[in-house]
């Protein structure tokens, strides 16, 4: 076993690297074949409509996210809504938030748009970091690669909470904040995908199909482009899939610590904290975000289950070729999880 | 194995290296006036000169980093106005906060963090170990289906509302603990435990759904491979083959995943330190953040990053005494 | 009574049928050969034996019947008391089928304890005993062993031990030599073949290779797709087989008395190497894979290298085309267009690391490569995310051609030359069979019009009969194009097959070297000798003399 | 097993002595050194350790914002023009190692605030004192000779000569640097981890950097010499670094050990109220206090176009105190506030309102006079605030703020700064900004720490920390100031104070928003509730436990 396996995170050695072609056909089959990671598509689907919708559904509820309706509100009694289910009504389906009296359902909506919008840049960009270093470190020579995998450890030795409280307070406050968290989330938290990209490429340029290409005389970006970075979408699929629904939380983590988006801005982590306290008082507040959120988390959990399934080489059942590849009654086994790091979200 | 060692210590040194720069950096570029914060916000502008000259505040970057480095490898003397200490290598600096050796105050806080972090790995392996040998046993069965729609609950609640909800339904609610309150190890044990049972159980729950998913589908691969099959055609019952065969094999990806999650750990540490009141790092780190008490971050830094590089070392070192095929290089 | 009853025997997986109504009997201390190229259902049929199937999704139908017991109605209990206690399995990994964490002996006695109430200490001793049986020397020290310190034969001896450590009456092994060399193949089939002598063990023996069920059963079953061919006495079956499918499988087997005809002049030279040497490891790990090598290819011939698993055959055809760096010595071009020899060499400077160079090739951009490889394994020497056209079409790319037109065809020239169709441009390789895919490897590595192709183990994994094409294919291109070919294997008679010279290598250094038919006539070299006796034979006749012949050999 | 929860006694008679005081917090006392400490009149913690030259009256409401004797044995007597101040200590009064305190001490105790090691504390005794601005205290003095400025002609005789006039210094006296120190028994920066007692508790353990406390009873504290506290319970158990839910929590439940607790720092939050109100039997537990604090909208009149009157005139009127009340915690927890002056009579408040904007704003006046300005289409500002969600400047009513204006016309965007950098640029005369939210609370009740550092102009601070956010250097409210500060009478003064207050008001430099109200649980087992309006909390020196 190389030392690439064993300093690699978990679930890096679990991807195979002679993956038979998963054509995007083949994968959606696969998806679909597998009834909790549809509904949770579903789920997964309906939450990013009702985010990019939000708007629209705003308009449409005739609230907005930001007036303040001290009138909704039991002054006197700590500014809980007044009325029963957190003040619902026509005007305001959900209620009111407590103490502004702000619309909750135009909050939400929003806070939709700024947690997701946040959990995808911020994915995007540890997929692009990550996968930029690892193909480096698993491409250079040893002395890049070394230089690269030390890089990787550092990253992944920094706790994410403590390096956003840091640049979050470096950064001038003009920068938009989603994006700025999505960056930081971003660029702190991308060392398991670079260890997995890295390792993955030791596997794969040590492949056959590497080789020849390298006789054709093609020189090494090209085949980094042609043969290799194909080679990564799956694993790199797979994690980012599953990273997806921790970045949900990270965000959500950072505004609960004071360091993610900011007021008036809504996020559900954000709503969570200073909802944290109102859990009995109105439980609604809390409810919906952490509702919400757990929603969102788990569909998207589940969908990247799904879609790890979905694109397991070994799911796709017995590779025959001549009567030396693999034997016996071996049922499809899930590849190992590739657990994301939590870094700092909990 | 020397080399193991030998290479290993390089990398430790250097990540080291690496991550106290970049706080030092990092934190250089953070507003926040740290000698008016140490002196009071109504300090005059001269006495703020005087703090700042006290803590090196005025010199370059370059000239507090060495300062740093002699520190931790000469110690540093120190006055506390009426006398003059040394602070022994490796000192860490002084707080600039609080004036007291950073070395000493993490220390302090590190029995806290340190049985917080060793009671959360023990319960998350019980239970994330548990329940992933269980849904594989039972796979297919309710018995999976219930258990996996568990952990992945767990993995989608964030640990500041858990343990929140915990607390209040615990201790407020049904009253079956009393509110936690950091008691020592050495002070009674037995408090100790009960006091961290909460906390423990918090950080637990949301990390045991990882090691849940974790160990499932390791097992599931090992009972996937060809050896489980040999033992299947010579009628070893399935309870021998899960219990032993299978659980061995899924062992060592677990190993590395404990390493990886001490940095995860921190995180968590940071969020119930401060929810449960527990006197650790965590905590000590996000205070010192708040009012730029460098020396405070620059050695927590430290030594997170120690742990965590240590243990991926000790769980390399684990993995290939778990199986014999690795070699150490 | 017999030992083995199948009648009727039908498995579905889905939709796919894999064994259809097969109908077999094994009398007590028989032994029969299932033999059937790949998919042919053989696996199917040795796991049904042993109830395996159970609880898998596999649907059967018929009956089977082993030792009395009626496998399809039998429950768990009665299962496994029928599995290891009367019929022992023997897989075909030997590396993979044992548990990697415990010792070899512990797993042993494990199993033992499963059929027998015996405590621990007893069950130990019964491990050290049936290794000791299998010929494991110093049996009570290895049974401490963990299966990683054993070599590939001192496994499946191990395997074996199991199964008789519960003292079955039948030995159901799957392909148990396949991942083995031919030398220690020999071994393990005579062991099979003292022990049933000696306890008067039922075997079925399931195999692709028809040479392997003609050293070790009395009986054999041709399969082809799920369905009984032929079945017979198997010196019957050999010498006169009834149906066309068995001929046909036997005309390809290869054999080593088949010659190729010689080239009749003496070709020119083209690639000459000279004290080639490759090291790999640093430190104390360092040690040469290839050492002091001096080959010449010429034109329009075939260089056959034969040797054993690490041998260093794969290492030197990867230095030859110019993937591996030799640590020293000196590749030489001879041929007409040798000033562009030098290509080779400044590709060599860029070509320092191992892994991400291979900057011969890259030097050679602007020329055409001279130099190709076909590779062993068809799965992954083709990007299973491209079209093969594609793949074919790399090194006219690679050589700045950019008219789409001319390429296309020039690819679609080059399939229907290798025996595609001009259609399966647009393919994924996984919509190829072995053979076709290897095929597709061929084709690109015409593609650049190399002088020299290096084929490294180009048929090893495909079945005889696909062998017998890929072969021909070969032969016919180097005559019409008058390509050198490097043909690496293991199997002695394929490359006496194809080879006009022919290379014997050990442990990195060639042991023997020169025409195909002195090397095989007149073996100088006592190691090339032993390789001539452990190749199976096709009669069994033969084959019981060379068991004679290897027992003297393992006697001096 | 977990602590089993004592019952707690029914006796609801008098207040007893003995038990062990537990007290929740969410902030450490990470500063336990008298010369370090910047609390009101004291602290609460510290108190039990310090005693002071004077200190406050520990009563109800009012009355609690009276300044009394403590070692001293009357509250000072001034020279004629209140320059020179003069004390005599009580008889008899001992340190926990029963060793005799002296003038000299609290002498000491006070050069050693000046160092820089021990920075920290209030700024008037280094404005105050002759000679103060230039002392570094007496670990640099290399003369030793101390601050000639102070006198100690006796043991027990104290006196100062001040700069200028300052009829407040009785109060001041208050503050912990006015607390004896040995000097034999300084340890410098050391010193706070135990510090030598002179009050009723002394220091049995300090962990964690004052986040573990506890405190017993000093034996050589006699009642006799204190009138102030009580110290009913034999020990004092102080454990701090929780969440704030979570001490509240913890007083709500009120269950084993913590039926006997307090908070001194941890104020109920409105979501906190809210169920609380709606329980009879918590509710009863819940102490209510006001403390001398206003939360505001300072204006940059150097920044446009925030030097145009109109312009803050219209933004005063335009504000909504509703939604700014409810944004801090609702009715119960805040006051609107049209006063600079916090309301409590010790201050002077003259409850004027110059720009009434009624309950929710009036903005039809804010528009007329936006458009007077020349704002005829609206105008667009920025509101600087501080991100940390609790504390001053929040990001809570800022928003409402920011909803508000909107019905004037005014755009508003805000600028919520992270905290440091906040109070940088706040703080700075360069760099401040034209509109933002802050607050300021008093020193001690009375006008003149309240109004003289936020509008008296040579307290501009060019090169530091400034806190005249108007910048206001108008030579009549500086004489103004000077002349309160003469008044010995502190009634006087504070009617002068209020008076002030209003004309300043007039320049709309500011706009107070709200006055805080403190609501916080105590235990179950707690007795003798004073909370006075100095500290606007529960006095931990006066409660029983039993
Ligand atoms: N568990 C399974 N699920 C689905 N299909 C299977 C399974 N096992 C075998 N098959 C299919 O059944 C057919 C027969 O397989 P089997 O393994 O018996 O062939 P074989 O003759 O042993 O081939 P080989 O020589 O390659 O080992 C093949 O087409 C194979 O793909
Ligand atoms: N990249 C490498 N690094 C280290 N050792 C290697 C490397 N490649 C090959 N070796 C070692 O060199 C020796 C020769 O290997 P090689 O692959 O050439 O053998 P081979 O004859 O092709 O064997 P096989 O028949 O199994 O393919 C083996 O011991 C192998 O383990
Ligand atoms: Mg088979
Ligand atoms: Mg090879």
């Amino acid at each position: 076993m190389s030392e690439a396996q064993l300093t690699s995170p978990v679930g890096v050695d679990a991807v195979v690297v002679s993956a038979p072609a998963a054509g995007a056909g083949t994968f959606w089959r696969r998806l679909r074949a597998q009834r909790a990671a549809l509904c949770a598509a579903a789920v997964a689907g309906l939450l990013v409509l009702f985010a990019l919708t939000a708007p629209l559904l705003i308009l449409l509820e005739g609230a907005d996210s930001t007036t303040y309706h001290p009138e909704l509100v039991d002054s006197a009694r700590g500014g809980v809504p007044i009325g029963s289910f957190g003040g619902a009504s026509g005007s305001h389906w959900l209620g009111v938030e407590p103490q502004t009296g702000r619309d909750l359902f135009a909050r939400l909506a929003e806070g939709a748009q700024v947690s997701l919008g946040v959990a995808l840049g911020a994915t995007l960009i540890q997929v692009a970091v990550g996968v930029s270093v690892g193909l480096a470190a698993g491409l250079g020579n040893r002395w890049v690669d070394q230089l690269f995998d030390r890089l990787t450890d550092v990253v992944i030795a920094l706790p994410l909470v403590v390096m956003a409280l840091a640049m979050l307070a470096v950064v001038p406050e003009d920068f938009p904040r989603p994006l700025l968290v999505a960056l930081i989330i971003g660029l702190v938290a991308w060392g398991t995908i670079a260890k997995i990209v890295r390792a993955q490429t030791i596997a794969l340029k040590s492949l056959d199909y590497v080789a020849a290409a390298r006789l054709s005389g093609w020189n090494t970006w090209r085949i980094a482009r042609r043969e290799l970075l194909p080679g990564l979408a799956a694993p790199v699929l797979t994690y980012s899939a599953l990273l997806f629904p921790v970045n949900v939380v990270i965000e959500s983590a950072l505004s609960f610590l004071g360091v993610g988006v900011k007021a008036p801005t809504a996020s559900w982590g954000q709503m969570l904290a200073a909802a944290d306290v109102w859990y009995q008082a109105a439980p609604q507040y809390l409810l919906l975000p952490a509702g919400l959120l757990f929603t969102a988390v788990l569909a998207l959990t589940v969908l990247g289950d799904g879609v790890r399934t979905a694109l397991d080489p070994r799911a796709a059942g017995r590779l025959r070729v001549g009567t030396r590849a693999g034997q016996g009654p071996a049922a499809p086994a899930p590849a190992a999880d590739t657990a994301p790091r939590k870094e700092g979200a909990v | 194995m020397t080399s193991f060692v030998l290479r290993r210590l390089g990398g430790l040194v250097l990540t080291l290296f690496v991550i106290s720069v970049l706080v030092y950096a990092v934190f250089y570029l953070a507003p926040g006036n740290v000698a008016q914060l140490s002196c009071g916000p109504r300090c005059s502008p001269e006495q703020v000169r005087q703090v700042a000259a006290q803590l090196h505040l005025d010199d370059p970057l370059y000239v507090r980093y060495w300062h740093f480095l002699t520190g931790l490898f000469a110690g540093q003397d120190y006055s506390t106005g009426t006398a003059v200490l040394h602070c022994d290598a490796p000192c860490l600096g002084l707080s600039y906060q609080s004036d007291r050796e950073v070395t000493q105050l993490l220390l302090e806080k590190l029995p806290a963090s340190v049985s917080l972090a060793a009671g959360a790995v023990v319960l998350w392996l019980i239970i994330g170990v548990g329940t992933g040998v269980l849904s594989a046993w039972r796979r297919g069965g309710l018995t999976e289906r219930v258990l996996t729609t568990l952990t992945l609950a767990g993995t989608a609640v964030p640990v500041f509302v858990l343990g929140l909800v915990l607390m209040v339904l615990v201790c407020g609610q049904w009253e079956l603990l009393p509110f936690p309150q950091y008691v020592p190890f050495g002070e009674d044990p037995e408090q100790w435990a009960w006091n961290l049972l909460l906390p423990w159980v918090t950080l637990a729950l949301a990390e045991s759904a990882t090691f849940a998913r974790m160990t499932r589908s390791s097992m599931l691969e090992t009972l996937a491979e060809d050896h489980i099959r040999t033992f299947r055609a010579y009628g070893v019952p399935e309870r021998a083959i899960v219990g032993r065969h299978a659980l061995r094999g899924a062992l060592a990806p677990l190993i590395a995943l404990n390493a990886n999650h001490i940095g995860a750990l921190v995180g968590g540490s940071v969020l119930t330190e401060s929810l449960f009141g527990i006197p650790g790092i965590g905590r000590e780190l996000v205070h010192a953040v708040q009012v730029v008490d460098l020396p405070i971050v620059v050695g927590v830094m430290l030594a997170v990053g120690f742990a965590v590089v240590f243990a991926n070392a000790v769980a390399d070192l684990l993995y290939a005494v778990a199986d014999r095929r690795v070699v150490l290089s | 009574m017999s030992l083995v009853d199948v009648r009727d025997l039908t498995v579905d997986f889905g939709g796919l049928r894999a064994v259809d109504a097969l109908s077999f009997r094994l009398d007590e201390g028989g032994a029969l050969a299932l033999v059937g190229e790949s998919g042919s259902g053989k696996s199917t049929v040795a796991a049904a034996l042993l109830g395996l199937h159970h609880g898998t999704g596999a649907r059967l139908s018929g009956s089977v019947e082993v030792a009395g017991v009626d496998v399809g109605a039998a429950g768990e209990r009665e299962l496994r008391r029928l599995r290891g206690g009367l019929a022992a399995m023997v897989f075909q990994d030997p590396l993979s089928s044992l548990d990697p964490y415990y010792a070899v002996g512990a797993q042993i006695a494990e199993v033992y304890r499963v059929h027998h109430k015996a405590d621990r200490r007893a069950a130990r001793a019964r491990a050290v005993e049936v290794l000791d049986r299998v010929g494991i020397p110093d049996a009570a020290r290895r049974a401490r062993s963990r299966p990683h310190e054993f070599s590939g034969g001192m496994r499946q001896r191990a395997l074996i031990a199991m199964a008789l450590a519960c003292e079955p009456r039948l030995l159901v092994a799957d392909e148990p030599t396949t991942a083995l060399d031919v030398t220690v193949q020999a071994q393990i089939l005579d062991l099979l073949h003292q022990l049933r002598q000696e306890t008067g063990l039922g075997l079925l023996l399931v195999t692709h290779d028809v040479g392997v069920a003609a050293e070790s059963a009395d009986e054999i079953l041709v399969m082809r797709e799920g369905r009984a061919v032929e079945r017979g006495p198997i010196r019957e079956v050999l010498s006169t087989p009834r149906e066309t499918y068995t001929r046909e499988l036997l005309r390809s087997v290869p054999r080593l008395e088949d010659a190729r005809e010689r080239r009749v002049a003496e070709a020119e030279p083209v690639l000459r190497l000279e004290g080639l040497r490759k090291e790999f490891g640093r430190g104390r790990h360092r040690f040469a894979a290839v050492e002091d090598v001096s080959l010449t290819l010429y034109r329009g011939q075939t260089l056959g290298v034969v040797g054993e698993s690490g041998s260093g055959k794969s290492t030197l055809g990867r230095m030859i085309v110019g993937l591996l760096e030799p640590t020293a010595g000196r590749l030489e071009f001879t041929g007409q267009e040798s000033g562009r020899g030098s290509g080779a060499q400044d590709g060599r400077r860029l070509g320092k690391d191992p892994g991400a160079g291979g900057a011969r090739t890259r030097k050679q951009t602007g020329g055409r490569p001279r130099l190709q490889m076909v590779f062993q394994d068809p799965v992954s020497s083709l990007n299973p995310r491209r079209g093969i056209g594609e793949s074919i079409a790399d090194p006219l790319r690679a050589q700045g051609r950019r008219d789409e037109e001319g390429i296309r065809e020039r690819v679609t020239s080059l399939l229907e030359r290798v025996g595609l169709r001009a259609d399966h441009y647009d393919r994924y390789p996984h919509e190829f069979s072995g053979g076709q895919r290897q095929r597709v490897g061929i084709a690109r590595a015409l593609a650049a019009e190399p002088e020299i192709i290096v084929c490294d183990e180009p048929v090893s994994a495909l079945d005889v009969t696909t062998q017998a094409q890929v072969t021909a294919l070969l032969a016919e291109l180097q005559r019409e194009l008058g390509i050198a070919l490097v043909f690496v294997a293991h199997d002695l008679a394929v490359v006496r097959q194809v080879s006009d010279q022919v290379a014997v290598m050990r442990g990195g250094r060639i042991v023997e070297y020169g025409p195909a038919e002195q090397v095989y006539g007149a073996p100088q070299d006592p190691y090339t000798k032993e390789l001539l006796a452990a190749v199976p034979a096709l009669d069994p006749d033969a084959a019981a003399e060379r068991r004679a012949v290897r027992r003297e050999l393992a006697l001096t | 097993g977990p602590e089993d929860s004592d019952a707690a006694s029914g006796d609801d008679a008098k207040p007893k002595k003995g038990g062990t005081l537990r007290v929740l917090n969410s902030e450490p006392q990470t500063d336990f050194d008298p010369a370090r400490l910047y609390t009101s009149g004291g602290g609460n913690v510290p108190s039990l350790v310090f005693r002071t030259l004077t200190t406050r009256n520990r009563e109800d409401g009012a009355k609690g914002t009276e300044v009394v004797p403590d070692l001293a044995t009357d509250t000072g007597r001034a020279s004629k023009n209140a320059t020179v101040w003069t004390y005599t200590l009580k008889k008899g009064l001992k340190y926990e190692d029963g060793s005799p305190i002296t003038s000299a001490d609290i002498k000491y105790g006070i050069e050693r605030s000046f160092a820089a090691e021990l920075s920290g504390g209030a700024p008037y005794l280094r404005d105050w004192l002759i000679g103060g601005a230039d002392y570094q205290g007496p670990y640099k003095d290399k003369g030793k000779k101390g601050l000639d400025s102070i006198e100690t002609p006796d043991e027990r005789t104290i006196v100062f000569r001040l700069n200028k006039p300052e009829g407040e210094f009785p109060l001041l006296a208050t503050q912990t640097q006015f607390a004896p120190v040995p000097k034999a028994r300084d340890k410098g920066t050391k010193y706070e981890e135990h510090p030598v007692s002179s009050g009723p508790y002394q220091v049995v353990e300090n962990e964690n950097d004052g986040e573990r406390i506890t405190l017993k009873r000093n034996p050589h504290w006699s009642r006799e010499t204190d009138e102030e506290r009580f110290a009913y319970p034999d020990r004092i158990d102080v454990r701090s670094g929780l969440d704030p839910s979570v001490v509240n929590q913890r007083l709500s439940a009120s269950t084993g050990a913590d039926a006997a607790a307090v908070t001194t720092d941890t104020n109920l939050g409105p979501a906190e109220l809210s169920k609380i109100t709606g329980d009879k039997k918590l509710a009863a537990r819940v102490g209510t206090g006001h403390f001398g604090y206003t939360d505001y909208i300072a204006f940059n009149p150097k920044v446009k176009p925030f030097d145009n009157p109109k312009v803050r005139q219209a933004i005063a009127y335009a504000v909504d105190r509703t939604s700014v009340v409810n944004a801090a915690g609702g009715s119960s927890l805040a006051e609107p506030a049209t006063t600079f002056l916090p309301e409590q009579k010790a201050f002077g408040s003259t409850g004027h309102d110059h720009f009434p904007a009624g309950k929710t704003g009036n903005p039809a006046k804010a528009r007329k006079l936006l458009a007077e300005a020349g704002y005829r289409n609206g105008l667009k500002v920025t509101l600087t605030h501080s991100s940390t969600t609790v504390g001053r400047g929040n990001p809570e009513t800022a928003a409402a703020l920011q909803d508000a204006l909107k019905k004037a016309g005014i755009t508003v965007s805000l600028k919520g700064l992270e905290d440091n950098k906040y109070g940088d640029v706040i703080h700075s005369v360069k760099d401040e900004p034209g509109f933002f939210l802050t607050g300021w609370g008093a020193d001690w009740p009375s006008g003149g720490p309240f109004l003289a550092p936020i509008f008296d102009g040579r307290q501009i601070v060019r090169d530091g920390a400034n806190f005249n956010t108007g910048q206001l250097d108008d030579p009549a409210v500086n004489k103004e100031i000077d002349e309160i500060n003469k008044l010995t009478d502190l009634d006087e003064a504070a009617g002068r104070w209020g008076a002030l207050d209003e004309k300043i008001g007039k320049r709309a430099l500011v706009v107070p928003l709200t006055h805080p109200v403190y609501k916080r649980l105590y235990g179950k087992d707690v007795r003798n509730i004073v909370i006075s309006d100095w500290t606007g909390v529960l006095d931990i020196s006066q409660v029983a436990v039993k």
